[in-house]
């Protein structure tokens, strides 16, 4: 199974209710012990300073992400605390205003484009923080 | 230059399918590709493309003029002025294509027969200036201004007679 | 002292690479029809590439992400894919029409076909992307785009009326007489489409992954956008304003790379001439290198390949086959002696159309911390790019229905 | 339950944080861009909604049909990068192989070695005069 195939598909509650579309896909990244400090400097490229960078190991499916919306792109704004420039921003959160999580666990079954969700889901909040 | 509901059998079909503002968008289409290509038939847009095209050769003929003049005064190099004559009488073409392809009204034809002329003359006098130019005529600076000015004019008193 | 000509040269570099062929034309045919009543437009483009070459370049600087890769992952490879054929096609067309400008200059100044430019033009642009060093490029192009300053001498030579000019210059919204609100309009879409080309961004983005910035470099090229692309924005209006003082009051529309030089001519001989001519070359020269370069940095980050001039060719095979590609396919379009003037003006109208999709996500990311940390967009950055934001997307759609119903400024 | 969920862990969004991102290789060499992700259950099999599972490669070429317009190319003509070789996510993914090791750049070999390679000049260093 591809990420491709989960994006977009129509989310159903236990009894055929709509409840939106997937709009991600939620990972747990394992870390590894990171020994390797970022360079820094004046005369280090800035983009090998000091940006996040994690050493990672498996990478785990925990929920998934439903809009009641649409499938459409969030230009990231919605599940950080980033609130600037104001105008895209707070255009963003309407559109997906609603948003949840839901676990992996409680995801029943998997059709072509359909996806059926466990008798007493519980709602997420899908904040990444 | 006439199309009809039944030539765009397209977008009939499409406008029997569609949805109602596909439908919309479709017949916009239709009416301005109708309405563009109905132009040359009625009176002011006929005065309207003989207008611009008399005003592409004014302007052509302009520029000939401070060509000549400026190479007169040595502020010009040879090349330059030649491919200034030459993209000029580039224009004059296509000023008086556009002037020949038009179906104009009645009451247009006869500006547009001297139109016609007036960009004639025009041409001839800066395909002059281009021999100049290239040492290939005898003719001197001075009265090549002159025959330019005299085009100039000429096509001016035509753009009046349209009213311009 | 090294710093301080490093800082010049940047700024010197800015300046001439500002100009190119959609630049030269629009501003000489505005000039001639609306004399300087579009100025303010300059002005406000102006403005507008150095907010956005400063995020782009701010954000390939910081994060290492080159605006393409950026654009692709905000928008999803479907939006990016529909901005990238978008954005592929214009370079293409910007591309056609500055090899076409580069031929279009030497013909003027030798008479000889332009034709035969057209391919060694285009193979000498071929032959600095394979093998010459991305720095020495940018800056002797840049220097010698300079000469365009001639223009600006002109100016003075002419002895204009200043007052009559300001008062030109004053005059916004109010075309000269004979001249229709809608053509005002659509040149005033076009000159904003030629100052904002979305290829200068992808090309200063990129720029700053090839020269590795540093943190000192991101102060040093602030410097330089915002003092180069004003003064830039200064020889286009010199352009214009030479157009609006010789040519507008003999009623000469211009229509051709000849009749741009005629005031240049007129005031300074044909020494003047001839540095303009240069200039001309140079300026033209310098934005193919950088279409040609930007035709494979949209196309190599979108799609992930490995893409620089700092590589070896065979280190970024597919980039350089791109540029290849782009490059004979504009020869190919040269070839059926289309008018690289006519090309021109379309490319720039079509760049007003496509700037949002570009301009939104280098906004976005911008104020991003995962990828800007510390260098996120400030306050005032944030409310002028709030502003721009309404302004692409007003030209932006306002382009096509203007040039439809003038007639791409015709009536 | 899982071991991740034991050890640090780092929550992120597929399509946020994953999908479309740069993918480097061991030296910091561009290999592609991320198309899709292909997650599987517990043991490499199938996924089983509801039940463990997870990310096991990174897919680019064909696979972005999916996200593009729908449908489904057939795994045999994904092109792969074992998610095990996956050594660091921030943004960009780096890889702990070397691009050449690599199945899926044969397309960037192949013109490589048939086009620019053969044309004089295609091995020199820009950098080096």
């Amino acid at each position: 199974m591809i990420i491709g195939d989960l994006l977009a598909s129509r989310v159903l509650d236990h009894d055929g209710g709509g409840l939106g579309h997937v709009v991600d896909v939620r990972l747990a990244l394992e870390l590894r012990d990171d020994d390797a400090d970022p360079e820094t400097g004046d005369d280090v490229p800035l983009s090998q300073g000091a940006l996040r960078s994690d050493l990672v190991g498996q990478a785990e499916v925990v929920g998934l992400l439903v809009s009641p919306h649409n499938g459409g792109s969030f230009l990231g704004y919605e599940r950080t605390g980033v609130r600037s420039p104001w105008m895209i921003a707070s255009l963003m959160r309407r559109m997906h205003r609603g948003t949840f999580l839901v676990a992996w666990e409680q995801v029943e079954q998997i059709e072509e484009g359909t996806i059926t969700l466990a008798q007493g889901f519980d709602r997420l909040d899908p904040s990444l923080h | 230059m006439r199309p009809s509901r039944d030539e765009h059998p397209v977008a009939l079909a499409l406008l029997r399918r569609g949805s109602l503002r596909l439908r919309a968008l479709v017949l916009m289409i239709v009416v301005l590709a109708t309405a563009s290509c109905a132009t040359a038939t009625s009176s002011s847009s006929a005065q309207e493309s003989i207008t611009s095209g008399l005003e592409e050769a004014r302007s052509a003929v302009a520029t000939a003029a401070l060509v000549v003049t400026l190479l007169e005064d040595d502020r010009m190099t040879a090349p330059v002025a030649d491919t200034g004559l030459l993209d000029q009488i580039g224009v004059l073409e296509d000023s008086s294509a556009a002037l020949m392809t038009l179906v104009p009204p009645a009451e247009m034809a006869t500006p547009l027969q001297q139109g016609m002329t007036a960009v004639g003359t025009a041409t001839d006098a800066v395909v002059a200036a281009r021999l100049w130019v290239n040492g290939e005529s005898g003719a001197s600076a001075a009265e090549l201004l002159e025959a330019l000015e005299g085009a100039e004019s000429e096509i001016d008193d035509v753009l009046a007679e349209v009213g311009a | 002292m090294k710093r301080l000509l490093g800082v010049a040269l940047g700024i010197l570099t800015a300046i001439g690479g500002f100009v190119d062929i959609g630049d030269l034309v629009t501003n000489a045919v505005v000039g001639s029809r609306f004399g300087l009543s579009l100025v303010w437009v300059v002005v406000v483009g102006v403005v507008g590439i150095c907010l956005f070459a400063e995020m782009s370049g701010r954000v390939a600087a910081v994060s290492g992400r080159a605006t393409f890769e950026i654009i692709r992952e905000r928008l999803g490879p479907r939006m990016a894919g529909a901005n990238l054929v978008a954005s592929f096609a214009i370079n293409l067309l910007t591309l056609t029409a500055e090899v076409g400008g580069i031929a279009l200059a030497l013909h003027l100044a030798s008479s000889v076909e332009p034709r035969l430019w057209i391919v060694v033009a285009a193979a000498a642009v071929w032959l600095v992307l394979w093998r010459v060093k991305f720095s020495i490029m940018e800056n002797v192009a840049g220097l010698l785009g300079l000469l365009l300053v001639g223009f600006g001498v002109a100016l003075f030579l002419l002895g204009p009326d200043w007052g009559d000019l300001l008062a030109q210059a004053a005059s916004i919204g109010q075309p000269p007489g004979g001249q229709s609100m809608g053509s005002y309009w659509f040149y005033a879409v076009a000159l904003f489409g030629a100052a904002m080309t979305p290829y200068e961004v992808f090309f200063f983005s990129s720029g700053a992954v090839e020269e590795k910035w540093t943190a000192k470099d991101l102060s040093q090229n602030r410097l330089n956008v915002l003092t180069g692309f004003p003064l830039g924005g200064l020889l286009s209006v010199a352009i214009a304003a030479c157009a609006a003082v010789v040519l507008m009051p003999q009623s000469i529309e211009v229509s051709s790379l000849s009749q741009i030089v005629l005031p240049v001519a007129q005031a300074g001989g044909t020494l003047l001439l001839a540095v303009v001519i240069l200039g001309i070359v140079a300026a033209t020269f310098g934005a193919a290198l950088e279409t040609a370069l930007s035709s494979g940095y949209t196309v190599a980050q979108y799609l992930g390949w490995s893409w620089g001039k700092f590589r070896r060719p065979a280190k970024a095979a597919r980039f350089h086959l791109t540029m290849i590609v782009a490059l004979l396919i504009a020869v190919g379009i040269l070839m059926t002696s289309v008018d690289p003037i006519a090309v021109t003006e379309m490319s720039v109208v079509f760049s007003a159309v496509a700037l949002p999709l570009t301009y939104v996500p280098i906004l976005v990311v911008a104020n991003d911390p995962e990828y800007m940390g510390e260098h996120v967009s400030g306050k005032v950055a944030n409310a002028l790019g709030s502003v721009y934001l309404v302004i692409v997307l007003v030209a932006a759609l306002a382009a096509i229905p203007l040039m439809i119903a003038t007639g791409a400024g015709s009536a | 339950m899982s071991d991740i969920e034991r050890a640090a862990r780092r929550v992120i969004d597929a399509r946020l944080h994953l999908l479309d991102r740069q993918v480097l290789d061991v030296v910091g060499e561009p290999v592609t861009a991320i198309d899709d992700l292909e997650i599987v259950g517990a043991d490499g099999e199938e996924v089983v909604p509801g039940r463990t599972a997870r990310v096991a490669a990174v897919l680019a070429g064909p696979a972005i049909v999916t996200r593009l317009l729908g449908g489904h190319p057939p795994p045999s003509r994904w092109e792969r990068i074992e998610w095990s070789h996956v050594e660091r996510v921030g943004t960009t993914v780096d890889l702990s192989v070397d691009r050449d090791a690599l199945d899926l750049d044969w397309s960037e070999r192949w013109v490589r070695d048939r086009v620019i390679a053969r044309i004089p000049g295609g091995l020199h260093d820009p950098e080096s005069d």
